[in-house]
């Protein structure tokens, strides 16, 4: 028990979570409910499962915006290409897809040094690019009804999709804290130079991020798209700046070397809960749009008070 | 050429002609790359080239490319500004609907003065307080757009006689043929360029980009200068509102939609450094005009509007790729 | 030498900050009064992106009108906001809430067959409004209540034709790619004019995503491209302005007819100066008492007529006066 | 070069290093000249000599990270080509840095295994064997914090140890020790001479880097001496003594420094009475008159860095009265100090002192910009003519005005530095450690361009750890240790014991009170 409340005393996010929920339960009699926690996994695992992965990202001191075009291509072929191949197929090229972008941005930053911000701005420029010309401005629509049952469907009354999340949480929590891979993401990011001289090959760790970031992109789209049993072209616009702000309010820092997986999870479910929340107490989402904003700059603002002791007396 | 430094060993011709390549190129590279798009286009599609669809081009580019002017400087001064989407609607929708309500000139005034306290709020939380400018911008962005749909609840809002108001002269008038928003653009990046390189301001703006700590040490009133550097961007988000608003004579609350990512492509493939300290406003325009290009040569080719977002994608790689090689003298890097 | 431990008094710090912005909510929460009584009829809407044009803005207002007037309903009124995944998880909420009927103003007519699937089979009725779903969702979905955009791309294409004189180079613009309304008058027009005007060659067709700004570009992209241009069809008025306002600068706005769909104001404005040449008239307000009036019948069990319409007339110059000015 | 083989194989067998005739140049400057060095089993070998001597640059030829342009190192005789830093720590020779180079959310135990972490079942970490590991070498360390917490809690004494512990991981045959006991108290350096001690007996060859007498001579078993990079000799350190090693390092003895004359002091421009900022330095003292140089000696930690940036308003003072001319004032920021005249060359030039990617002339009107702007725009004429009267004048070497100052050597960016703050005509120059990193003919023009300042009627404080530069600059020195002034000489009563003693706090005369040792 001790050792939750001391993670919670270093992650603020979970307080702000437990707060929210003693207030909306209380404001609205459909909020504490087991199924309405259950759609607020499903509803949260799309931005969830790429922060994972972005968490990775940040934590090496990197950043990766094509994740929202990584979405919709992965979610394009998916739906497009199973007709042709059936599911399982069309379902690993897409996933495949996804690999092969981050590969692509991983390298990119690796070899010529580019600045991830810019390398991945411009392939959610391209990637999106790909998206139109492989579907010709079409939304795709899954024939087969097995697809989007799939993402409706649950096992021991727990819908699927919460649970590949809540599964794919925990493994990238080993993989973070337990794996070689994992301490030297926080190595690379915390200190290059330490790291560099103590011979971690900074490179590929940086190349598996992006991969990993690409593959956790394209099964959030696949998974979104059983839940559609479509895909649009314009699936995922803007998911890259609230996976950054789910990441955010987890508690890892832009410029690298700090950050959990149960933190980016709190993040995570924060907007979740908030928007659930909203709406059920039929917020206009005009003002779902300042407050979600507001608490991002708050959250902002009280980290650094907290955190950040700054040297004494300077006043520059 | 800076003091020659005693090469290590290899120090064959080879290796120094490369550097010098690479040096030129980085210098230069921004200019040759618009010069062959221009060649490429004009060859392959016979309108290109005429001055109506030149002028055509630059008005279109003209409202993206009076907000890059000033994030640049942004940029330039070490930070980041993504709210200047949803700021651009708010402007364009504030300064539409004040039009009727009490006149043009009142519009204008209210609107410049509205998005300029916007721009305070974003240089008070970068530069006073300190707090990451991707972060902040980014919550902006978003709060910014609820602002503007809770200000017309969700309306369009439109200008009802479009025919007899000077307000037009903005986006739909020409002199001596060149359209209005092309002469604000270009007028304005003049300006622009001008105050960066020939006025104090411009200095500190290099400095608190280039090391903020030293330029603290000299003297320098670091916070001042960023939220300085928010301010110029929201006047310029809110000429271009002006032009926007001018030239559609109305306006929908999500108008300035996906800006803030187009515009930040168009800085930093001019050069731009996204570290700060580095970069100039006319590079910006050129690398606003070549994105304004690559879209217009490949819908004169009949290509689908899609196609220029994979062409924008590999020349913003290769652009920066080629800045910092020159940098570094080395195309790749090798750790 | 002085040694900063981290100090404990911060970590107090930060939850008392975080009790205050709790405390400020419930306060908020409270004043809004938000439990209702049960005995009435509770119906949940989920609209497609009420900011995007004031079409939809005046159909939200009209149906929050049209449920007051009635005592025996409360409405639980959400926006997708364009957000295919978000209007999914309101669809979710309110068969969580077990609402009596759900209409729903489909963000894209395919992605939402799935979980109008999972109301039907949790028993709730589903009214889909203003935009119809795909052919496999039909099944799934007591009544569609909506203009008819397919006859609308019809007439549009009459217009066209006739004033047009049966022949003439014309381009088009579309609405927002994959948004149902914008495919169902694409193909309405398309089709009727390859049948009533063979002559009339329809050059190139691009998207305007409901933006009058973007169509304005994309109107500007044609008139360098193409030397004659004698007509243009735009997926609505607001898009049809756009390129009014591109022919304009150019000056060649008076050798092009203009036509459009859901007549705008600003479309009857062009109209009655002469520069605009056709429209289809829809109200938001009757699109919305109807979509109401389909729901409680549904509600109450009555059977509903699967495809219920409600006329848009055909709207030129010279029987505009017939119309009084649209409000949005 | 001096008979040195005798001294250097008294043992008989193979030295377990061997340098022999290594030299190394940067532009502009020889930082070794056939320098030889050797290390045996079980010894601990001093390495002294002036800041500038050349010592790091031969620590880091030792460690791998530069390669000597001629000569050759052997290892246990059989001579070696290191490539990278790796290299060297898989041959045994180890480097502890004098800045920390660890991963603060790291935990201790994956700090000093970093990047040679135990595997298991080849993707996962051990961590039972790893802490297993570290526990062991903390406990040979006798360290008493725990392997699992981050590194980022830990007090700057414990981080060295981090550091220690991760150089044992390779079983070193040689470690390097550069300044460890820069920022340590008396009694964390007790632990550190404790651990070297260990080491010594276990058969590690130990070379340790410093120039603090009263280490060296307590720790070590042979001193070599360098002086502006060439060899100066080897002493067995029980057959020497301070004098003779002081005399070798410094190269000229100090008498000579007395009869150099102080000028009549002018008038009284600054004066600092009770300065002080809780926890970093407190009731501080002085007052500076035109024409004279003030030094401010101490060792690192000792506060003066933070008392000049309070003197320059980039620090607020909590307590305490700064008066300009006799007249009280208030600074606020470092333009507010400008424009009273003050001016400072910051400690870190790379960092402080100069925009890097601008050019020399932007850097240096950069102060005082309002003096070539009128109506915000900018006399570029102007502004270039007053830096090259500054080129002129501190003699720096560079193509053009247009030149980016980082291109330039050390030695000439800190003359920009310099020129920087001149071009604001002050009526005090504080400069902070203005010759750290400079190659040593550089250093000898900036020394003489302080006195020459001092000459023309500048009020003048020189902040420095070197105790020769200290020496050759100063006409009073302020000791500072621990946040406090301790004592305050004039140039005629110097001696060099009472120097040392007063920044190591054991002030031999009553006057001052007896400073307790600062937790």
């Amino acid at each position: 028990m001790h050792a939750f409340i001391q993670s919670v005393k270093r992650q603020p996010i979970w307080l702000f979570i437990i707060a929210c929920i003693i207030f909306f339960s209380f404001s609205n009699e459909y909020f504490f409910a087991v199924n309405n926690f259950q759609n607020i996994l499903v509803q949260t695992s799309t931005i969830g499962l790429i922060a994972l992965g972005m968490t990775f990202v940040m934590i090496n001191g990197n950043i990766d915006l094509s994740v929202g075009s990584t979405v919709a291509l992965a979610a394009s072929l998916a739906v497009g290409l199973q007709g042709a191949l059936g599911i399982p197929m069309a379902v690993v090229i897409g996933l495949g897809a996804g690999v092969l972008i981050g590969a692509i941005n991983g390298l990119i930053v690796w070899k010529t040094g580019v600045d991830a911000f810019i390398v991945t701005l411009g392939a959610m420029i391209g990637v999106r690019g790909l998206v139109f010309v492989y579907t010709e401005e079409q939304s795709f629509y899954a024939s087969n009804f097995a697809y989007s049952d799939f993402g409706m469907s649950s096992i021991f009354s727990l819908p699927v999709l919460a649970l590949i999340f809540i599964a794919l949480t925990i493994v990238a929590h080993i993989l973070l804290k337990y794996t070689l891979h994992g301490r030297n993401v926080y190595a690379v990011g915390g200190n290059r130079k330490a790291a560099i001289e103590a011979g971690i090959k900074v490179g590929p760790h940086m190349l598996i991020n992006f991969m990993l970031i690409g593959f956790m992109a394209a099964l959030s789209g696949i998974l979104l798209s059983t839940q559609m049993g479509a895909s649009t072209p314009n699936l995922g616009r803007d998911y890259e700046l609230w996976t950054i702000t789910a990441v955010v309010l987890g508690g890892t820092r832009l410029n690298g070397g700090a950050g959990t997986i149960i933190g980016t999870l709190g993040g995570v479910l924060a907007i979740g809960i908030l928007r659930n929340g909203m709406n059920l107490m039929q917020v206009p989402s005009f003002y779902v749009l300042v407050i979600m904003g507001s608490i991002l700059i708050t959250v902002l603002f009280l980290d650094k008070r907290l955190n950040v002791t700054a040297s004494k007396g300077v006043q520059i | 050429m800076k003091a020659s430094l005693p090469m290590s060993n290899s120090s064959t011709v080879a290796t120094d002609n490369r550097k010098r390549v690479l040096q030129f190129l980085g210098k230069h590279g921004i200019l040759l790359a618009f010069l062959l798009c221009m060649m490429i286009f004009s060859l392959t599609t016979d309108r290109f080239l005429s001055t109506g669809n030149l002028l055509t081009v630059l008005m279109q580019v003209s409202i993206l490319g009076t907000i890059a002017l000033g994030v640049t400087f942004v940029v330039i001064g070490g930070n980041l500004d993504l709210s200047v989407g949803s700021l651009l609607s708010f402007a364009t929708v504030l300064v539409v609907d004040l039009h009727d309500k009490v006149g043009p000139t009142q519009a204008i005034v209210l609107t410049i003065v509205f998005t300029l306290i916007i721009g305070a709020i974003n240089g008070t939380l970068v530069g006073y307080l300190k707090l990451n400018s991707l972060i902040v911008t980014l919550g902006m962005l978003s709060a910014i757009q609820g602002i503007t749909l809770i200000y017309t609840s969700g309306q369009n809002v439109d200008i009802q006689d479009q025919e007899n108001t000077w307000f037009a002269f903005f986006g739909r008038e020409a002199i001596f043929g060149i359209p209005v928003p092309a002469i604000i653009f270009i007028g304005l990046a003049i300006i622009l360029q001008v105050v960066l390189l020939k006025t104090a301001f411009g200095r500190k703006v290099f400095a608190i980009g280039g090391n903020g700590v030293a330029a603290a040490f000299s003297g320098i009133y670091r916070n001042r200068m960023v939220f300085s550097t928010y301010l110029l961007s929201a006047f310029t988000t809110a000429c271009a509102a002006i032009i926007l608003g001018s030239r559609v004579m109305g306006s929908q609350n999500n108008v300035g939609q996906g800006y803030e990512l187009q515009v930040l492509a168009g800085v930093i493939l001019g050069g731009t450094s996204l570290l700060g300290g580095s970069g100039s406003i006319m590079r910006t325009v050129i690398g606003i005009l070549i994105l304004g290009f690559i879209q217009n040569g490949l819908l004169l080719l009949g290509y689908p509007y899609y196609a220029q977002w994979l062409v924008t994608w590999v020349v913003i790689i290769l652009a920066v790729w080629l800045d910092i090689a020159a940098k570094r003298g080395r195309l790749l890097n090798d750790f | 030498m002085s040694h900063n431990r981290p100090n404990p008094s911060h970590k107090t710090l930060a939850s008392t900050a975080l009790k205050s912005v709790v405390a400020s909510f419930t306060v908020a929460a409270l004043s809004m009064g938000v439990a209702q009584a049960e005995d009435r009829l509770r119906i949940g809407i989920t609209q497609n992106n009420v900011g995007v044009d004031s079409y939809q803005t005046t159909y939200e207002t009209a149906f929050k009108e049209a449920a007051a007037q009635r005592d025996d309903v409360a409405t639980v009124v959400l926006d997708a906001g364009g957000d295919v995944a978000r209007q999914i998880a309101q669809m979710q909420d309110l068969i969580q809430q077990n609402v009596d009927a759900i209409i729903i103003w489909p963000t894209n007519g395919q992605a939402v067959v799935p979980v109008v699937r999972q109301a039907h089979n949790a028993g709730i009725p589903v009214v889909v409004t203003n935009s119809n779903i795909a052919e496999a969702g039909q099944d799934f979905i007591a009544s569609f209540s909506g203009p008819n955009n397919i006859l609308q791309g019809q007439y549009s294409a009459e217009m066209m034709c006739d004033q047009l004189g049966g022949e003439g180079q014309i381009v088009q613009i579309t609405g927002q790619p994959g948004y149902t309304t914008a495919i169902e008058r694409q193909k309405g027009f398309e089709d009727r004019l390859a049948e009533i005007c063979p002559d009339v060659d329809l050059m190139e067709s691009q998207p305007g995503d409901w933006n009058r700004e973007k169509a304005q570009r994309v109107m500007e992209g044609f008139l360098t491209k193409y030397d004659t241009i004698d007509g243009v069809y735009s997926g609505d008025d607001n898009m049809g302005v756009g390129a009014l306002n591109a022919a304009k600068a150019a000056g060649r706005a008076d050798e092009i007819k203009f036509f459009g769909a859901t007549n705008f104001a600003v479309g009857y404005e062009a109209m009655e100066r002469g520069e605009y040449h056709g429209s289809v008239y829809q109200s938001p307000a009757e699109d919305a008492r109807n979509a109401l009036q389909t729901a409680i019948d549904v509600a109450n069990g009555e059977d509903v007529p699967k495809l219920n319409y409600f006329d848009t007339p055909k709207i030129t110059q010279d029987n505009m006066s017939e119309f009084e000015k649209p409000v949005f | 070069m001096t008979a040195q083989s005798s001294l250097n194989t008294q043992t008989g067998d193979t030295p377990l290093l061997q340098l022999k005739g290594v030299s190394k140049s940067f532009p502009g400057v020889k930082a070794l000249d056939n320098v030889d060095l050797d290390v045996n089993a079980g010894e601990v070998h001093a390495l002294l000599g002036e800041n500038g001597a050349g010592k790091s640059t031969l620590m880091k030829v030792l460690a791998g990270i530069y390669h000597p342009d001629e000569g050759e190192i052997r290892i246990e005789g059989t001579p070696v080509r290191m490539q990278k830093p790796m290299d060297a720590k898989h041959m045994g020779v180890l480097l502890i840095h004098q800045e920390l180079s660890l991963v603060p959310d790291l935990s201790v135990a994956e700090n000093v295994f970093l990047g040679s972490l135990p595997k298991r079942s080849g993707l996962f970490v051990n961590n039972r064997e790893l802490h297993e590991r570290c526990g062991a070498i903390l406990k040979r360390l006798n360290c008493r914090f725990k392997s699992n917490i981050p590194v980022k809690h830990l007090s700057v004494a414990n981080q060295q140890m981090v550091e220690i512990a991760r150089a044992l991981v390779f079983t070193p045959k040689v470690v390097i020790f550069d300044e460890p006991t820069a920022s340590l108290t008396d009694y964390e350096k007790v632990v550190l001479f404790e651990v070297i001690r260990e080491l010594k007996s276990q058969g590690t060859g130990i070379v340790y880097i410093s120039h603090r007498m009263d280490e060296i001579f307590e720790l070590s078993d042979r001193i070599t001496v360098l002086r502006d990079g060439q060899y100066r000799g080897t002493f067995a350190t029980r057959d020497t003594d301070e004098e003779e090693v002081t005399k070798r390092m410094i190269g000229r003895d100090l008498e000579s420094l007395a009869e150099v004359e102080s000028p009549e002091p002018g008038e009284r421009i600054i004066e600092v009475h009770q300065l002080g900022i809780e926890g970093e330095f407190r009731d501080i003292s002085f007052d500076v008159h035109a024409g004279e140089v003030v030094g401010m000696y101490g060792l690192v930690g000792a506060g003066r860095t933070q008392v000049v940036e309070t003197l320059f308003g980039i620090r607020k003072p909590e307590r305490g009265t700064i008066r300009i001319r006799d007249e009280l004032v208030h600074l606020s920021s470092p333009a507010d100090a400008i424009e009273h005249g003050l001016a400072l060359v910051p400690e870190n030039r790379k960092e402080q002192g100069l925009v890097l990617g601008m050019n020399c002339r932007d850097n240096t009107s950069l102060p005082n910009l309002a003096e070539y702007t009128r109506m915000g725009w900018i006399d570029t004429a102007k502004e270039t003519e007053v830096f090259e009267r500054y080129q002129e004048q501190l003699q720096i070497k560079t193509p053009g005005w247009y030149q980016a100052t980082l291109n330039l050597s050390g030695g000439n960016q800190q003359k920009v530095v310099i020129g920087k703050w001149l071009s604001t005509q002050p009526s005090v120059l504080i400069l902070d450690e203005p010759t750290r990193g400079i190659d040593v003919g550089s250093k000898a023009e900036i020394h003489q361009l302080i006195r020459d300042l001092a000459k023309s009627g500048l009020a003048v404080i020189v902040v420095s750890s070197e105790m020769p530069e200290i020496l050759t600059v100063s006409d009073r020195i302020l000791a500072l240790y621990n946040g406090t002034l301790t004592r305050v000489f004039k140039r005629a009563e110097i001696t060099e014991d009472d120097l040392i003693r007063a920044i190591t706090g054991q002030s031999a005369d009553a006057a001052s009170e007896p400073v307790a040792s600062g937790a």
